[in-house]
């Protein structure tokens, strides 16, 4: 290890300097304030220091790391994803009693882990910051104790996770039995040798068991079970932070892992993706025709999502680098505003999710609906929002490689899918009697968070040309 | 003079304005002057063109004058442009001279009614669209008006809007006229398509140019235009309106059901009859129609019991000669009888709104009766009416137009002895009716005390139209009375060809009239014997089981609209009103439903248990390295 | 040799099946530590002794201790074994047996075609192994002390002892 | 040292993955579905030294060791997520969980 | 830029109107009809005199034009221009938003300025979609004057608004993104082929595509097209749309949402795929027939008023289509002349039902009845657009039908014929609805009001526009001739790459009308 390397390490060492100061922090004197704010401070010290790492970039840190643009992207999209999810944590959790300073901490954590994700080049890199993610997230998802849902959903989320950890450490296994392996450009590599049809069936069965891990995580049919309960059952900013961060995360592993060896999976392969891509959409927004929680009804809109998503990864040519991380970002940004909604409606014992809850919101709180709709609409892609122009992306990814059946899929699936985003906007707009009468008052921090991500949201929908001239040569 | 052509539209169509801004806030007296006037003025206007376009007579047949550009789009350049001939001018009169006369009427007839500037504003609008009708230089214009007098009809056969059956009426009016219409536009379509214009004098160059007779395009374009005539001017088939359409206030009837509107039909015919005489088949169509029509319509006739709609009968039999005549040839009698018809019929109209008004509304002849005394000035005017109509030989006008026609018939190139035989017999059934009709209101008892008397603008309108009914025909008498005197035929040959006669018929035309006259006394003579002198025959020859059958039969109109009902109308309400939800929108329902249900088998795997996801984890897994594996 | 792989294999399957059918917690336990210690063997021979010694130590000793500190506390007699049977009825076997014999016919059907030359491997030592884990694995043990570090806290927080008002403002 | 094929080696680290399977997909109780997690990542623990073993690397040993920690770290949360269940529930059902489904 | 300050006017003035409505209704009001006078008279100011200004012959097309650089990574520019059609579309449009917020004035009472905000944002969008000619942008627009459409219905809609706003943009929506998917591949065929990636109109016009190609992406617009047309039998959201929306909502919907998808088969579908289009053209003018007939049907047996009035909106738009595809100067001048009148006649029958609607709180036929005498200056203006809707002649709505139906006569002569049957049907609809609400008996007493000022003002307005195009539509059809004519000229690919799209094509650019002969 060099200077360059720590340099281009930067991000991340900070972030862990972060996690280390919030934990002597805590063992000091616990104050949900100051703790909010050193994460926070720690966050933006770690923003701070991509540039850093940037100007070293692209440069291979051990076996284990690649930093380059493409990472440090994505990374700065998981940091600034988490500073989000923290001031939603702190609005949240503003008025509970009880230890809630772990909170920031294992949200550190869970950002290291993605951090990681979104720079590994290894599969050992990849496993770990899966897993540091991963065992955040279980105490996080059922960190409001007291609440049996928050229970059930880290029970479950802990039980499938692993199984799921399995499944994708078995066919790393094989993978690295049939290719001597675990470095991504090396196995790319070793792809050049013919092989014969056993290593390939091999290759292939070790792929496809890693996809089921993979698969799990971004919650793509038929792995997508888990996805609503626990989104219910976590606390809302957490759920915002699974939706997002955990997400993005696998998604750029993802397309790292595939792009070298796309050539080499094959057709086999690349079907199996066309078939969950599409399976998602379907399902997905299938799903959440009739939900009446408005958690749950993300949840499964969040599915379809990554199944859009997989539409650009499927394309691998020049645009689909940019399209998928267009697309995340404007998903990112959608979903944190959403989640936020819910967020800072939520109070201690109850969260805001059942769509009765939000029944003509727009005459209590406009400005609340208003940022919600404008959510919607962008998670539905409709233009002036930063999701059209994502849609639009992935369309053109597909569509360069002609992938026109599952544009169709697309294109149909998302028009089922604006059915439940209309009814949760017709919601808002309900002039009939509404449910709850006195209008929340909303935290400073929510609200800067729901007003910076409309804003980013609609920027980014009629002016996206600087992130997307930023995007252009970013492939990994 | 010419240049002011435009204005004898444009004046009525001005007043027409005027009322339906003014609206309510007009006094009567005012909407009286300004419908009456400006169709008055319209009526001098004409006599004064009349006089203009006589002088220069032999040197320039026809005039145009375009007033703007409609429209001119690749090709189609239509003008408001307007077209003076000799026939036009005959039309023009007619419309104008009888329009005021009858608009005159009105002003007392209408007199307590609440829409009295609607009236009028309808009225001018009539006069208005069929004075662009008829002056139309080209076939689009002549649409616009075709359309337009369509819809004044519409207006006013539903004046009297409260009843539905008034409403009904109309808009049956409407509808089968347009079916009719829809047939001459289709005909516009073809003629642009093929002769690349629709201004009429260009298209009759260029059809007879580049169509030869017989072939197949001017049959086509001529029944398509044919149809148009037959719904304007209620032949067969698509005779049911008018006598439905009597719903209307008489004077209307008189103006438009009687006088000029369905007589738009012969217009249109004698208008194109370049084309027709290029379909030997299409004439023989016009004749045959024409024929059926007018016997049909007699026979229906004979049965009715309201006064107006014998009239209505009356009508479409009448304008059957015309067709007959037109079929063969027969142009100037065609337009003559048109003439005739038009002085006669508003007449008749006139007077049964008379009697009608004296009776308070009543209609039906079997509660009139008796009225020679009590309204004799009604009584001597219906009776020159219906002597004309009935062609009572010598003295009526009716005798020498409609004999013309029988005559031409018998003798035209293109006629022949049973469409002669038809016309005569319709003669005979014409005064049957119509004597019936006359007796039943005039004679007997009275049955139906009278309430108003005419006053001076109801009664001089039936003065003038009476001794028009008398006297017009001396504008044209036959060869036969010496030579005679041929006023109307030479008139109008500079717009319409001569009559082709054959030769070999050319000698028995006294005979032919003989015949037609002994056709219309005996007529006569017979209601007179049944109905007047042993009136207990008359009786007897009614309850005859047969009779009463043909009775309610012809009374019914041969059950046309039973069948058109049948056939079309409530077919189209059936299938109208059982696909009200649109099942189209059902279809995309049962998709919608459809997706509920796959949404309802999604959500059979959301157990909540976790052994059931971690079980979903594990078949993908199954099934993906399955896909893998094996394909 | 072989026969002594083979051998642990079979001990470590017939446990892990005793394992997975026990409706008693601590026997299960007992069994899955002897399953372990077979594989333990297995590593042994594979040329792992380094894995050999950890997989005893830790998983066999630590991890199973910690479940059975768990089970102890949790103080489950012989209620929870009926409860347990209850479950267990053989029906309840049948889908996820059949399950695992798809996957299993798959797993045998791709790595019983599969051919790695047979050499004998050459035994990896704890040194080797040292060396690479100190060397270019270094970012993966920090790393994976991170992760302990996220177990550590979320076990913290959730086992922590309840207050009865927690999350009463 | 032996000489045995190393697909017998990875298809016993399947068979015992299968049987961690099962284990998961069977029983309600948590601590045994727990329990069937640690097989499913020994097993892969294992087919990783297989694998290690095959190409003569330490990688598979390495990995094999993060999979111990990892191992570790779940159980122990999981283990607390038990506790703090049971402390609730009074029933290590996991069925009993099903209040999130829908 | 004159063309992006007259969208910015209207939503300038519906931002006004919006933030200054919560206080004050009347301001909303106030503002957002000065805001469209405005931009009316900018129009006229600006647009008129270059739109009737004989052109050179040599000119390009477009009359003003206007090219920002927007997202120049991807090809896309912020790119509008104006040629005849879109001036009088625009025209149309402003002239149809005045009576919108005319008619809204006293129908609508709350959150007045959220309504006048929508309003003007819808109108915004239309003007947008009229105007541009990137085709991204275009689909921007597209999509954009959905949403502030959603809510005109989700808010001030009538009983069941919440499932016809739905179902309205589901449709709309799921349509668009086929065209979107269609744009997206038109642009990446154009970029392979010649290197240039860009979604501008002028440069993807004669892509040569292969025939099933073309045929698909031709397919993608057309869907997007026939759904907001609505051509049969995607219409169906429309009579659910524009039974529930409030009147001003119907009048937008009616006279110019529907509009957009005619200039939409106009402006893209042909000239972009000209090929595809000739071999589609049999199948889109059959269905367009079958609209005309089906709707006319339909319009008949409805009882709602409004529902009634949207089916015949069915009917009109299918000779819009007819038109379209028949693709002769004779016919296209029908179909803007048809578009044009439609968006008045309509919009004036929805204005009457919305004041109908306002002062006896029904919709239903079967209540109404005998109302002439009550409302007879109502009922007169019913009648005039009654007859309007019939297509009698000296009205515009005559002129366009007659001329769309005398240019598909060559093309089409059956078609033509049950086309003008459906003339028939209109005639029985049309006088259906006098007949039951203004004629017959009173079923019910009803004391209401005859029109106001305003109100006659308005129908007054949009009356005397339809007599004018019926008379004398020369102006009109002057200055869209060139638009058109430039339009028809770009017909035939530059080159085909595969010889067999020549092949399956025999003969195609022969025809120097360019005329597409459908079912002769």
């Amino acid at each position: 290890m060099q200077s360059a390397d720590y340099m281009a390490l930067l991000p991340l060492l900070v972030l862990s300097g972060a996690l280390g100061a919030v934990m002597l922090l805590i063992a000091i004197g616990r104050h949900h304030g100051l703790t909010a704010l050193l994460t926070l401070a720690g966050l933006a010290a770690a923003v701070a220091a991509l540039p850093v790492a940037a100007a070293r970039a692209p440069i291979r840190v051990t076996a284990l790391l690649t930093i380059d643009g493409y990472g440090l992207f994505f990374m700065a999209l998981v940091l600034l994803a988490t500073a989000a999810v923290a001031l939603l944590g702190y609005a949240y959790f503003r008025s509970w009693s009880g230890h809630r300073e772990e909170f920031y901490l294992l949200l550190l954590c869970a950002a290291l882990g993605a951090c990681v994700l979104v720079v590994s080049s290894h599969f050992t890199a990849f496993f770990v910051g899966l897993e540091i993610l991963s065992i955040a997230l279980y105490a996080l998802i059922a960190y409001p104790r007291h609440r049996a849902e928050s229970l059930e959903a880290g029970i479950k989320y802990l039980v499938l996770a692993a199984g799921s950890a399995g499944f994708l450490l078995f066919g790393m296994a094989l993978i690295y039995a049939e290719r001597g392996t675990l470095d991504f450009t090396a196995l790319a590599a070793a792809g050049g040798v013919p092989a014969t049809l056993q290593s390939q069936v091999m290759l292939l069965t070790g792929l496809s068991l890693l996809l089921v891990g993979v698969g799990f995580k971004l919650a793509l049919v038929p792995f997508h079970m888990w996805t609503a309960d626990v989104y219910q059952g976590a606390p809302a900013p957490v759920t915002a932070f699974v939706a997002t961060v955990s997400k993005t995360a696998v998604v750029a592993l993802l397309l790292r892992l595939l792009a070298p060896m796309g050539a080499q999976s094959g057709a086999a392969f690349s079907q199996i993706l066309a078939v969950l891509a599409a399976a998602s959409m379907v399902g997905g927004n299938l799903l959440a025709l009739r939900q009446q929680s408005v958690k749950r009804l993300l949840a499964y809109s969040s599915i379809a999502h990554l199944g859009y998503v997989l539409v650009a990864v499927l394309a691998a040519g020049p645009a689909a680098v940019p399209a998928v991380m267009f697309y995340m970002a404007a998903y990112t940004l959608a979903q944190l505003g959403s989640f936020g909604v819910i967020a800072v409606r939520s109070s201690r014992l109850t969260e805001a999710d059942a769509l009765e809850s939000f029944s003509g919101l727009f005459f209590r709180q406009p400005w609340l609906a208003t940022v919600f709709t404008a959510m919607l609409l962008s998670l539905a892609g409709i233009p002036l929002t930063a999701g059209f122009v994502g849609k639009f992306y992935v369309i053109s990814a597909g569509a360069q490689n002609h992938l026109w059946w599952l544009i169709i899929t697309l294109v149909l699936t998302s028009g089922v899918g604006l059915f439940y985003y209309l009814r949760v906007v017709v919601t808002m707009f309900s002039t009939s009697v509404p449910v709850d009468l006195t209008p929340r008052p909303v935290v400073f921090s929510g609200a800067l968070v729901l007003t910076i991500s409309t804003v980013l949201l609609i920027w980014l929908g009629t002016a996206p040309e600087p992130l997307v001239r930023l995007l252009q040569n970013m492939a990994p | 003079m010419i240049q002011l052509l435009w204005l004898i539209p444009a004046l009525p169509l001005a007043g027409f304005v005027i009322l339906a801004l003014g609206g309510a806030r007009l006094s009567r007296r005012a909407a009286a002057w300004i419908g009456v006037g400006s169709v008055g003025i319209s009526a001098l206007l004409t006599l004064a063109l009349a006089v203009a376009f006589l002088r220069g007579l032999p040197a320039i047949p026809a005039h145009i004058r375009q007033v703007w550009t409609w429209f001119d789009v690749a090709g189609l350049n239509i003008g408001v442009s307007f077209y003076l001939d000799a026939l036009a001018l005959t039309m023009m009169a007619v419309i104008t001279g009888v329009g005021f006369l009858i608009h005159l009427y009105s002003v007392g007839y209408m007199a307590h009614d609440d829409g009295f500037s609607r009236f009028f504003a309808y009225m001018n609008l009539f006069v208005g669209a069929m004075l662009i009708l008829v002056m139309a230089d080209n076939l689009m214009l002549l649409y616009l008006g075709w359309e337009g007098v369509g819809a004044c009809s519409y207006l006013l056969i539903g004046f009297w809007y409260r009843d539905p059956a008034n409403g009904y009426a109309a808009r049956k009016a409407f509808v089968v006229t347009r079916v009719g219409d829809t047939a001459m536009a289709v005909a516009l379509f073809l003629l642009f398509d093929r002769l690349g214009s629709l201004q009429i004098q260009e298209l009759m160059q260029r059809a007879g140019a580049q169509w030869g007779v017989g072939t197949i395009l001017p049959t086509v374009v001529a029944l398509l235009l044919l149809g148009g005539a037959v719904g304007k001017s209620a032949q067969l088939p698509l005779q049911t309106w008018l006598p439905d359409a009597m719903a209307g206030p008489t004077p209307v009837s008189a103006l438009i059901h009687a006088a000029t509107m369905v007589t738009a039909g012969f217009y249109l015919i004698a208008r194109t009859h370049l084309i027709f005489e290029l379909s030997p088949l299409a004439m023989s169509i016009v004749a045959i129609v024409g024929a059926a029509t007018l016997l049909l319509a007699g026979f229906s006739g004979l049965c009715q019991t309201d006064i107006k709609r014998v009239l209505a009968y009356s009508t479409v039999s009448q304008i059957g000669y015309m067709f007959l005549a037109l079929g063969v040839g027969a142009w100037a009698a065609a337009t003559f009888h048109f003439m005739i018809h038009a002085f006669f019929k508003a007449l008749l109209f006139l007077a049964a709104g008379a009697v009608i008004h004296a009776l308070s509304g009543e209609q039906d002849l079997f509660k009139m009766g008796g009225l020679r005394r009590e309204l004799p000035l009604v009584y001597l005017v219906f009776l020159a009416g219906a002597a004309s109509l009935s062609a009572i030989p010598l003295v009526t006008a009716g005798f020498y137009s409609k004999d013309m026609i029988i005559w031409e018939v018998f003798a035209s190139n293109r006629g022949g002895t049973l469409l002669w035989a038809a016309a005569l017999a319709g003669a005979l059934l014409t005064s049957i009716y119509t004597f019936r009709m006359f007796f039943l209101c005039f004679e007997g008892p009275l049955r139906t005390p009278v309430a108003h008397k005419p006053g001076w603008n109801m009664s001089l309108p039936l003065a003038v139209l009476a001794v028009l009914s008398l006297v017009a025909g001396f504008l044209e008498i036959p060869h036969s009375f010496g030579g005679g005197v041929q006023i109307f035929s030479h008139f109008i040959q500079s717009a319409l060809p001569a009559t082709q006669l054959l030769p070999a018929r050319e000698s028995n035309e006294i005979l032919c009239q003989l015949a037609s006259a002994a056709a219309a006394l005996g007529g006569l003579g017979l209601v007179w014997w049944l109905m007047l002198r042993s009136p207990q025959a008359g009786a007897a020859l009614t309850r005859q089981p047969l009779a009463m059958k043909l009775s309610r039969f012809w009374l019914n109109g041969w059950g046309f609209d039973w069948l058109y009902g049948l056939l079309f109308e409530r077919p189209y309400i059936f299938l109208a009103q059982i696909n009200r939800a649109d099942i189209v929108d059902g279809c995309f329902t049962l998709l919608a439903r459809f997706g509920l249900a796959l949404n309802a088998l999604a959500g059979a795997a959301q157990t909540g248990r976790v052994r059931t996801y971690a079980a979903g984890l594990t078949v993908g897994a199954a099934a993906i390295i399955a896909w893998v594996v094996w394909l | 040799m072989n026969t002594l792989f083979y051998l642990a294999a079979a001990v470590a399957i017939l446990a892990t099946l005793l394992v997975i059918t026990r409706a008693h917690a601590v026997h299960a336990l007992l069994y899955l530590i002897v399953s372990l210690l077979a594989a333990a063997l297995a590593f042994f021979l594979l040329g792992a002794p380094f894995a050999a010694a950890l997989e005893v130590i830790v998983y066999a000793g630590a991890i199973m201790v910690l479940f059975v500190f768990v089970v102890m506390m949790l103080n489950l007699g012989t209620h929870s074994v009926r409860g347990e049977r209850q479950w267990l009825r053989p029906a309840a076997w049948v889908g996820p047996g059949l399950l695992a014999a798809v996957l299993l016919a798959e797993l045998v059907y791709v790595l019983g075609g599969w051919s790695a030359p047979a050499t004998t491997p050459a035994a990896i030592g704890p040194r080797e192994v040292g060396l690479a884990l100190f060397g270019p694995y270094v970012l993966a043990v920090e790393l994976a002390s991170v992760m302990l570090l996220a177990g550590l806290v979320g076990a913290y927080h959730l086992a922590r002892p309840q207050k009865e008002a927690e999350g009463e403002a | 040292m032996v000489t045995i094929p190393f697909s017998h080696g990875l298809l016993l680290a399947a068979a015992l993955f299968l049987l961690g399977v099962i284990c998961v997909l069977t029983r309600r109780n948590i601590i045994f579905m727990l329990l069937g997690l640690e097989i499913m990542l020994n097993a892969a623990g294992l087919a990783f030294v297989v694998a290690g073993a095959r190409w003569g690397q330490p990688d598979g040993q390495i990995m094999f060791l993060i999979v111990l920690a990892m191992a570790a770290a779940e159980v122990s949360v999981g283990l607390a997520l038990v506790l703090e269940w049971y402390h609730r529930m009074h029933s290590l059902d996991v069925d009993q969980a099903s209040r999130l489904r829908g | 830029m004159m063309l992006i300050i007259l969208i910015a006017v209207p939503l300038a003035g519906g931002i006004l109107a919006g933030i200054l409505g919560r206080r004050n209704a009347g301001a909303a009001r106030w503002i957002s009809l000065a805001a469209l006078l405005l931009d009316l008279i900018l129009a006229l100011v600006w647009l008129l005199p270059v739109a009737t200004r004989p052109l050179a012959p040599t000119a390009g097309p477009w009359l003003v034009e206007l090219r920002l650089p927007w997202i120049s990574t991807l090809g896309i520019s912020f790119h509008l221009a104006a040629d005849g059609l879109s001036v009088v579309l625009i025209l149309l449009t402003l002239l149809l938003g005045l009576a919108a917020v005319a008619c809204s004035w006293s129908e609508i009472h709350e959150r007045t300025g959220f309504f006048f905000f929508n309003l003007m944002w819808v109108l915004a969008g239309i003007l947008g979609v009229f105007t541009a000619l990137d085709l991204f942008l275009f689909y921007f627009f597209w999509e954009l004057m959905m949403v502030p459409m959603f809510f005109l219905i989700i808010l001030w809609g009538h009983e069941n608004r919440v499932y016809a706003a739905i179902k309205f943009f589901l449709f709309t929506q799921i349509a668009g993104l086929l065209m979107l998917a269609a744009i997206i591949g038109l642009y990446f065929i154009h970029g392979q082929i010649s290197g240039n990636y860009s979604f501008d109109y002028s440069a993807l016009l004669g892509t040569p595509l292969a025939a099933g190609t073309g045929m698909f992406l031709m397919l993608g617009f057309f869907a997007a097209f026939a759904v907001k047309l609505p051509a049969f039998p995607v219409h169906v959201w429309l009579p659910d749309a524009h039974t529930e929306a409030p009147t001003a909502g119907s009048v937008v919907l009616a006279g110019l949402l529907l509009k957009t998808g005619a200039y939409g088969l106009l402006r893209f579908v042909v000239p972009l795929f000209p090929e595809a289009a000739r071999a589609f053209a049999p199948w889109a003018m059959a269905l367009a027939v079958a609209g005309i007939i089906y709707g006319a049907v339909l319009a008949f047996s409805q009882t709602d008023l409004k529902r009634l009035v949207a089916y015949t909106s069915v009917s009109h738009m299918g000779f819009v289509m007819l038109a379209v595809f028949a693709w002769n100067e004779m016919a296209l001048q029908g179909a803007l002349i048809q578009i044009i009148c439609h968006g008045l006649s309509t919009g004036a029958l929805f204005v009457i039902v919305g004041m109908l609607q306002e002062r006896m709180h029904t919709r239903d036929l079967r209540r109404m009845g005998g109302l002439w005498k009550e409302v007879p200056r109502l009922g007169g203006f019913a009648m005039f657009f009654a007859l309007a809707s019939l297509g009698l002649p000296g009205l515009g709505n005559f002129v366009g039908e007659f001329l769309i139906l005398i240019g598909v006569f060559p093309q089409a002569p059956l078609l033509t014929v049950v086309a003008a049957g459906g003339l028939v049907a209109a005639s029985i609809y049309s006088l259906w609805i006098v007949q039951q609400a203004f004629h017959g008996q009173a079923r019910e007493t009803w004391r209401i009001s005859d029109l106001n000022g305003r109100e006659a003002v308005t129908l007054g307005v949009l009356a005397a526009a339809l007599l004018w195009l019926g008379l004398y539509p020369q102006p009109v059809i002057q200055m869209a001739r060139p638009a058109l004519a430039h339009m028809r000229q770009i017909q035939v690919p530059h080159s085909f790459p595969a010889p067999e799209s020549t092949a399956s094509l025999p003969a195609a650019p022969a025809d120097p009308q360019g005329e597409m002969h459908a079912i002769r």
